[in-house]
């Protein structure tokens, strides 16, 4: 049986419904020494600012059960770097490009988005709203987040939609009480797609020292653990507004991959279990394919949203 | 180049109480390592725990290589429980590697506790490529911390034991001795151990104008430089950073490229 | 050295600061046949209703990557019952009780509060603001809990504050933009502490049958996983108001019970570890006592938000 | 009474193709234990996974226990990895058993697949307190399913095998041959197996008026009663309630009070 795994993102099309984590992989060079990236749906870039970021002072990362805590920063090279030095090799990979983007103003988000248009620089944009980790811990502890407004969703989404025709994909954070809000607003503003979940904000001391085990304070957390809320989340939002959904959170396995789907994802992103294993992705391609191939399904997106309440 | 490998375990051992030695097959492996590399080893399927534990190369045989580490928590207190014959799933070789210039007529190495672990590779690796055995500084708590002394006599090393206890060698640290050491200018400086002891090892070999380049460790989670979690704070340029990731940058650096004020006590 | 495990909620003394969290130890007969349950700070029972409640339709629980969900759906014997055939035994083996108690409006929690102290059902009344397996799954996905809702949590305190004199804990949900919120509410409102965390909405689903794993749809996640989360709350709170918060979320050990309380908590729960392991609080109690010996801590209150921020 | 034990594990075999049984030693446990009852075990340090796996005790001897068991997931897999000589956490016994009334003359087991778990030690009750050996359906979905006929031939049991595949025995379901046999009404029927046969074997013991107890399944977390997760509805009155919890009033119950039209499908 021929099956079809593409997808589509606003107008874009992919060859499959398997991407990965911004912040996960880098600019792709590492991992192509595991796998010919260019197999994935696509490939998500580490969020990029308009200058480059030395991020959070170290220790940034903590092992969780079946998780992990980060609080990275942001570390990025910054856009034009990004532009000079990264895309030429995802290019030359024929790879499909998602660039996560993170500014401090809707100025700086615009500017990213027009710069990539420009540049070449991305297939698609998607919007870091939700990341936990950018404010000084000392003074902000609190961590506002874009995506935890509807107002400031919308406002964002709209500014970027109206400057760039690249398809737009919005990050939104687990933070909040109720996703659905966020993710009507950011399809309000024009968005193509919704990616959930960002990393759940969490902490960890060391009982010995009395010390967060992250010099930042708070992380966010990921991995296998968070699974479940994802999941519910990816559900909430793929039944309320009618752009694509983008699953992320803990996804490790072909299992996990079509949990998502068959809640409503119309993509899925695999983070931390790649650092874990860096042939996860290709491994869940081909399990999706098997997966459809054992119960008949010809075209992967039929599956999409097929869960079956009773 | 495949680094994903399933290893058989070929050997399991107790060196000392809480540490042991175990030896990895694989030829590519061995084929690809170079001394000061480490690699990361999955403890166990399922997520618990969940990410892969680092560990430095020790020597590097014809089909495959070995580690020694120290029993400190969950991940390696599961890997001590692995018997030969068992598979284990080993991501590697990774990060750089210790350079051995040949400009120099003197090799040193500062080892402390379970920082040794990358140096039998390099002794054999100074060995073969300078025909000369380095002299060694092998500190620890007790005498029951001082691994790989009889790997370094047969490898024809001179050797200088220190203990804080004083239970074999020297009463006292590692830098007790480094300092009292009267060695030519053109002297290379090997260490690796605890953060402090590293530190004290770089000023020393400041003052004495040797060269010297340290194996630092930091909690890691993919070791493959995607994450950004293992970065400590440097003066290398790469790429307009200034945060070095110890998994792809080091975990060998040139210790006059740490910013050292900049690293606190965790 | 003699360690003082004491602590107080309110004008109640607890004999050290372990608890269990409610719905996780019943009415404590059970695992009474692997402890002494009043070697525990306090026995915290199952939501009570005041009619009994069936609960949920099973399959209602799932286990996930380091932690469970569970759909219950409340069902417990109703206030009657317990007050006559739970309480007794109780009471007989001088159990510290906090008796939670679950409402459907703020004449059900006056009531069930008005009961329970009129017929000495409890020592100190928790009030759950927060249980996510409650709705009607097809009909009221999005179940708005009333700890989502900063006024309603102070209102419902407040009345049940002005009716009972028992110290009053009000318990929150993690499924929240800000849980300092609800929390300076309840404060408000006159509770004597804050319990927090309540579990995390999540789903799994079957991907073979395309069915959510339990019948509910959803459910709340507990266990390990979400111990990060949880800690984040707990600092978070405890920063924020001056009642004491009563900590819970993947507690296993005595290194987790600490780090809640350094982090802020004055009281831990420990909840679906006990299926675990029923013996963990009694483990956890003496691992406290252990620390506090080895750090020469005479009386662990001084421990209580001593976390170092650099 | 203690009902937490690190047991050794003083045999593990494989059985069938993914079936394995486990002798677990435990005075305790041997002495306490009733057919019918359940052990909760913790197959793994860690969290992963994080619940105990609730598994049947299928023989009870002077000093130990053994429990029959299927490979079908993750927890069962790391339960299969473990060697004898090494120790496993076991909770138990739990639950209720099985009665065994004095007043019937033929004792009639059902057992589907790896159903027939508990029903070892059943034989060995019936036969103690009886003195009579029970008749035996033993079905599977071929002849490797068939677990324990050796042990029941050597209890002096009479067989019927039932193989879907025809591949042993009568090819067709346990149920075919229940509905042929001729018992007395004095009939006591005990059964175990997938749910949609039990409802059957309930079924027809309702037409033929013969008593029914089976043992079932549900997903568990604490094994204890408190967490409440492993109800299923039923008509006894447990304090005004009508959801019964597998773990405590269960796992065997008299199938009349079973509520089975609202038990759907999982
Ligand atoms: C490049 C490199 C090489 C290493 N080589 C060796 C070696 O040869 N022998 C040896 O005994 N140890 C070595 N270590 C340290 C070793 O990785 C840790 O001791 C080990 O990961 C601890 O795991 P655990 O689960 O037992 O401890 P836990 O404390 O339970 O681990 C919890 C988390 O902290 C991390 N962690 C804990 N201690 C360290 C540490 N010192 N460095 C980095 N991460 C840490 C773990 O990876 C894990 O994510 C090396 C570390 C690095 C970075
Ligand atoms: C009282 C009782 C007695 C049992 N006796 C036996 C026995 O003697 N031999 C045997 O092979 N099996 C028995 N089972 C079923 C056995 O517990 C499950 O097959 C096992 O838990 C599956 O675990 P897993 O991790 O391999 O599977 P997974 O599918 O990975 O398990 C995931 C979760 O589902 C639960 N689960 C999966 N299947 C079942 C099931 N059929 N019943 C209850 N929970 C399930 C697991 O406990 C776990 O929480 C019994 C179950 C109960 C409730
Ligand atoms: C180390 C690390 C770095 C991350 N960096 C970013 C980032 O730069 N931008 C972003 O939008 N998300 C970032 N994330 C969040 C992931 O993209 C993803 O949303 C989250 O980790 C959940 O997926 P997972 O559980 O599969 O990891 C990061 C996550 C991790 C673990
Ligand atoms: C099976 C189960 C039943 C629960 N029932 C209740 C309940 O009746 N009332 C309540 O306030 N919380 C209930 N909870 C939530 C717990 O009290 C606790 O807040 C949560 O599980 C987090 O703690 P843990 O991770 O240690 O389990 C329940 C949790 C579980 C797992
Ligand atoms: S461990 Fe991920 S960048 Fe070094
Ligand atoms: S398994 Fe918890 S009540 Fe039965």
């Amino acid at each position: 049986m021929d099956i079809n795994l593409q997808v589509s993102i606003g107008n874009l099309t992919l060859k499959n419904p398997v991407t990965v984590a911004s912040g996960t992989f880098g600019y792709g060079e590492e991992y192509s020494e595991y796998f010919d990236i260019s197999e994935l749906g696509a490939v998500t870039v580490k969020s990029l600012t308009l200058q480059p970021r030395l991020g959070n002072v170290p220790p940034r990362i903590v092992e969780t059960p079946a998780g992990m805590l980060n609080a990275i920063g942001l570390q990025n090279v910054g856009i034009e770097t990004y532009l000079k030095s990264k895309l030429p090799f995802l290019r030359e990979k024929k790879c499909t490009i998602i660039a996560n983007i993170y500014g401090t103003s809707v100025d700086e988000y615009v500017k990213l988005a027009e710069l990539l248009e420009k540049e070449g620089g991305a297939d698609a944009i998607e919007m870091n709203l939700s990341c936990p980790n950018v404010h000084d811990a000392k003074n902000k502890f609190k961590c506002p987040l874009i995506a935890q407004s509807p107002e400031w969703v919308e406002k964002y989404t709209l500014a970027v939609r109206s400057s760039v025709k690249l398809p737009l994909i919005v990050k939104l954070s687990p933070n909040i009480t109720d996703i659905t809000e966020p993710a009507l607003s950011a399809e309000r503003g024009g968005a193509d797609a919704i990616s959930i979940i960002n990393t759940l904000l969490g902490m960890a001391i060391n009982p010995e020292t009395r010390k967060p085990k992250l010099k930042n304070v708070v992380g966010g957390l990921s991995g296998p653990a968070i699974r479940p809320v994802a999941l519910k989340m990816v559900w909430d939002v793929s039944r309320t507004v009618k752009i694509p959904v983008i699953g992320m959170g803990g996804i490790c396995t072909a299992s996990d991959a079509l949990e998502f789907l068959i809640a409503g994802a119309r993509m899925v992103a695999i983070g931390s279990y790649l650092f874990r294993d860096p042939l996860a992705p290709i491994r869940i391609i081909q399990g999706l394919r098997e997966y459809c191939l054992n119960n008949g399904i010809d075209d992967i997106n039929k599956l999409i949203g097929s869960v079956i309440i009773e | 180049m495949d680094k994903l490998h399933e290893c058989l375990i070929t050997l399991h051992n107790l060196v000392a109480p809480n540490h042991y030695r175990m030896v990895l097959q694989s030829k590519e492996i061995a084929t690809q390592s170079l001394p000061g590399q480490f690699v990361m080893l999955e403890v166990s399927p399922g997520y618990y725990p969940f990410l892969r534990r680092p560990m430095s190369i020790e020597r590097i045989f014809s089909d495959g290589v070995s580690i020694l580490y120290k029993v400190c928590g969950e991940g390696t207190k599961i890997l001590s429980t692995l018997s030969t014959g068992e598979k284990i799933n080993v991501q590697g070789p990774l990060g750089n590697s210790f350079p051995i210039p040949k400009e120099y007529s003197h090799y040193l190495i500062v080892a402390g506790g379970i920082g040794v672990a990358p140096f039998p590779a390099l002794v054999e690796g100074i060995l073969k490529v300078r025909g000369i055995a380095p002299e060694i500084i092998l500190a620890g708590k007790d005498f029951h911390h001082l691994l790989c002394e009889k790997d370094f006599r047969q490898m024809g090393c001179k050797i200088h034991l220190v203990t804080e206890d004083g239970s074999a060698g020297h009463k006292g640290l590692a830098t007790d001795i480094l300092e009292t050491l009267d060695l030519p200018d053109s002297t290379i400086v090997y260490t690796c151990g605890p953060l402090p002891m590293i530190k004290n090892v770089h000023k020393i070999c400041e003052q004495k104008k040797w060269l010297c380049y340290a194996s630092l460790e930091a909690e890691m989670a993919c070791g493959e430089g995607v994450c950004l979690g293992c970065v400590i704070p440097a003066k290398m340029e790469i790429e307009n950073e200034m945060m070095a990731r110890v998994c792809r940058e080091g975990p060998v650096f040139d210790t006059q490229v740490i910013l050292w004020d900049k690293i606190g006590e965790k």
